[in-house]
């Protein structure tokens, strides 16, 4: 499609808990752009989680970062080993950015 | 025997309405509102009572309390290891869970003695404040004695999360802010919320109390039997022990009984959020369970005037 | 004639809001928290009342409620399918809304009773809960009867949600709390919250659903004016048997006006959600948009004083 | 001197629980709940003591308030301009926040004065709702004047959003109710609830405020001890203002104090929500972080007392 | 890219009362992590639904879900089904698992 | 995969007071479903967003869109030079269409 620019698009879940560090991790790769869908549940490795449960906070969170590919690489090289302690799951596929708004990744 | 508070049939109500899976939710804004509200209606509370006392008299009590508290997990945890079969972690944190306090029987014993017009100690709340957090530690220690895990248990997180934890905060917060209020004479423009409101506020948190505990019951009757005669057994007997302790430092027989009801009440707010951190790979189901689903119920019905009985048979009474 | 009560202008003041496009937005919680508030405190008002009463006594009038409760969708189904050019599934639907009743119509049904200093039979909260339901059942009935869509309808969903749904729970709850404490003469610490700050809350909650008619009055336009005249005249034919009724069962004439209400009330809570189950394919836009943003508003300003003047006039008072 | 009230120590309690970083979380719900009723209130409480009053003898007064709140900012904008040596969005924008107004401020001032059983003009409420407006648009006016970007202002939504935002229709809602009440002497289901939980609400405020300020103080610290003078010293000069004006006009010296309190209170609501439409290039960081961080806790501790002294002055009391 | 694996992505939007039946067909289908995010809203085949309505309850929760191809297949077989009933929307495409987090697809 | 559509995936983030404006947008574009997901935090070209704020409405909302290629194209075609003004970001990418539940696209 025209005006699209061909870029990485990664989705990490992790628990809130973590999300302070992952918060760290994406500054020191000099992420411009994510966007953060709090009070997400689930289930994985760890059991369920449900951000409903006000006994136990249980929320995971949802990030959405778009990045071009050389700026993937050097997110995934950081993220990576960092991963094994955060827990959750990252995906990563190909998608297009739509050209129009304020560069932001 | 004086009958039934009112107040406690919203617990059943909730119960059934779990039970019935009834659409009734209460949202969790306003079971986090009223659990705000409580904590610092009781702090105020107990604020304005103590501004009336010499403090320096109740230290060594309140030095007991630190000591005694920290002792329970010890007695709780052989019983869950050895009679509940239940490994090193869980065991280490049910201990802390029973060790620990709950602020709402807590509030639900005030509520009885208050029916039944017998006085207390004004300055209880301070105990309920000193009591949470020990036997957190002990509990800890419990689980984690020998572990290989252990090394790496992130204690400085857990420490700032118990002390900084927003149950004791609030309850810390509001002793003081009532301290000063009583000393000042100023305590009249808040009591109309904070005190006149107390008992209809406590009547909506224990209907989603009843909520909660249901949505745990399937937890208890997995464990079985073993959980439900501890969470019945152990109150009482961590009951006595502290009517003993308050006739020992010399409580009036009504501040005795509420001394009863603090050692036999189990935590499942602060106490949860400590373990996840420092034993998180103990089951939250089972600890929550047993504290929520069987020992909360147990005291508020049952529990609370037999505490009474104990008081009044300690001080020679009955 | 008495002067309108102050609280319901908070419903013109949300009213307002939403049509000049204020930013006002109530919070979720704070409506869900109010509306779960005054059904428990509506229940126990009414249980209170009841501890006072002989229950045998009520028995013939209660069993009559829900018998008429469930005619009147019988009258409104041909006149919404036939005048108002509904088809089935909406008149079947509608008809179930102005069966059931609304407990916010009828607070401030009491409301302007109490300010007008009138007395009234205790138990009415009994009927508010007796009449939520029948209408519901015969309103579904009317929308399915023969549809070939009829075949696969969850009935046993229906009436569950029916049964629990959170409303007639919490009503219900409130009533059987209520009847004890009066009993045990325990009401004194709970009244407080309960029944001193009802009016204020029925402030909040007026507002906010002022905000929600103002959102609704869209959805109504667009159907045309039968549904405005049906909004007001169905009501008052259904308040004047309302009365009849209750003169017929000995009610006193503000019983019975609480009950010409209670006829007159359309659901609004209640019936959409059953509805939604019962009948899917009818449009919900327009029952709550008549039953909100036409009846109700017609009640609380113009209904609730006539009704009482409907009330004095079958008492041959007026 | 009269001591520190109890309540503003809620303030303290929440700067602490930020500053160690508890856990302590205020639901939003139970934040914007409070806000709302805060303000319904405050204007109910106006209304009924202006419904004493003749509504001609306030129009002077009233008429002088819009005039002077639109100037404060035409002196806040240069200060800030050449020696806080901010750019022309950020300085017209700051000053709009100062020239606006603080209903918790206002309301600490009126619990100040009802401590300490001084008497002061009911209306006051009504210079609450007239002063919030007027700055606004002179800050904006200032911050666009000559700016390449001011073509594209979206005025009409602004007027939108400045004359029909939440806070105004809720006060102005709440003295026309509260007018209403108060002629017909209908006040009184509805105070139970409005009047009697007003302090009580306001300290659950308070302690979201704090924690809400100590989150915005690295904003300041980050600006550096410009802002921090400029957030002590711009009040007292304001209320001082304020104050001559009130004695201007003939207020007592208890309408004179909350006049100046209104004139030395820096809006952190209506202000950065009318600002980021207005302009947008602002950084809203810096003005709420010298409302909230630095303005609000000078007035509440130390302000309302020197406000009161000040006002004793003009009157030639002191 | 390094150290990932690739898998497919479920994107699953269905109403909150169909929750129940799609959580006990993905445990049917021995699926070991899934994302949920309720509070959404959107507009399809039945018109809008809005989870900040207080008078009906028409919330949409969307479910992400990552699992390798075979199972994917085994999902698919059972949701498609399914999914006529449920109403909503299911996406799938093409992803790349990040290689850390316990294994828990 | 069989029984799938070859489709495209938008997935639009804006502010929360640009979602009217957006609406309409894909309402000309005659867009018959869509997902929304509000209370989304982040971070870009405007720094950052945070719904949890309660002195500042600074929500953005995941807007997610599943189109023929046809219709993706004419979506495009509305939407690019809006984007402009509403800032925030936009993504495309491919995925398959699960059959079954009623067409909305
Ligand atoms: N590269 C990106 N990846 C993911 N989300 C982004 C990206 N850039 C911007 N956003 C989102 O779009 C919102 C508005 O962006 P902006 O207008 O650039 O401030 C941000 O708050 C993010 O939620
Ligand atoms: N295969 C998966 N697909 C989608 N989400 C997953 C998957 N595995 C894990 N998650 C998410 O990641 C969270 C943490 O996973 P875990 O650390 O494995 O318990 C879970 O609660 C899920 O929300
Ligand atoms: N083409 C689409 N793109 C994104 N979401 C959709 C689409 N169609 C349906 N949905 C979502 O699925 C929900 C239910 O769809 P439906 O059953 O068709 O009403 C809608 O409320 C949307 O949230
Ligand atoms: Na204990
Ligand atoms: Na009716
Ligand atoms: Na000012």
């Amino acid at each position: 499609m025209n005006n699209t620019i061909a870029m990485k698009r990664f989705e990490i879940v992790i628990g809130i808990e973590q999300l302070d560090q992952l918060m760290e991790l994406l500054e020191r790769s000099e992420v411009r752009g994510y966007t953060a869908i709090k009070n997400a549940g689930g289930y994985g490795s760890r059991g369920a989680r449900n951000p409903d449960d006000v006994l136990m906070t249980d929320e995971n969170v949802v990030i959405i970062l778009a990045c071009k590919e050389d700026q993937a690489q050097r997110v995934l090289n950081e993220l990576r080993p960092a991963m094994k302690e955060l827990g959750g799951m990252c995906l990563i596929s190909d998608c297009q950015w739509v050209e129009g708004p304020a560069v932001s990744y | 025997m004086a009958s039934v508070q009112p107040v406690v049939l919203f617990f059943i109500m909730g119960v059934l309405a779990g039970l019935i899976k009834s659409d009734l939710k209460i949202p969790e804004a306003l079971y986090k509102s009223i659990s705000i509200y409580l904590l610092i209606a009781i702090g105020l509370k107990g604020g304005v009572a103590m501004s009336k006392y010499d403090i320096m008299e109740v230290l060594p009590a309140a030095m007991a309390m630190i000591v005694t508290a920290a002792a329970i997990p010890l007695v709780a945890y052989p019983i869950l290891k050895h009679w509940g079969k239940f490994n090193q972690a869980d065991s280490g944190a049910i201990a802390a869970h029973y060790g620990s306090v709950s602020a709402v029987t807590f509030a639900v014993g005030l509520a009885f003695m208050d029916s039944i017009g017998e006085h207390y100690e004004g300055y209880m709340p301070l105990f309920l404040a000193l009591l949470e957090i020990p036997a957190l530690v002990t509990g800890t220690l419990l689980a984690l004695a020998g572990a290989k895990g252990g090394e790496k248990t992130q204690w400085g997180k857990l420490m700032h999360e118990i002390l900084t934890g927003s149950s004791i905060y609030l309850l810390v917060g509001g002793v003081v802010i009532g301290y000063y209020a009583g000393a000042t004479k100023q305590v009249e423009p808040m009591d109309k919320l904070f005190m006149d409101l107390f008992i209809g506020s406590l009547a909506l948190f224990l209907l989603e109390m009843g909520l909660l505990a249901a949505s745990k019951f399937a937890d208890v009757r997995k464990k079985g039997v073993f959980l439900i005669v501890f969470g019945i057994l152990f109150p009482l007997g961590a009951g006595l022990f502290g009517c003993y302790i308050g006739w020992l430092f010399g409580l009036s027989p009504g501040g005795t009984m509420i001394l009863g009801v603090l050692y036999a009440s189990a935590s499942y707010i602060a106490a949860p959020a400590a373990m996840r951190i420092a034993v998180p790979e103990a089951n939250p189901g089972v600890s929550i369970g047993a504290a929520l689903g069987v020992t909360f119920p147990f005291n508020i019905f049952v529990g609370v005037p037999i505490y009474w009985e104990m008081a009044k048979w300690v001080h020679g009474m009955a």
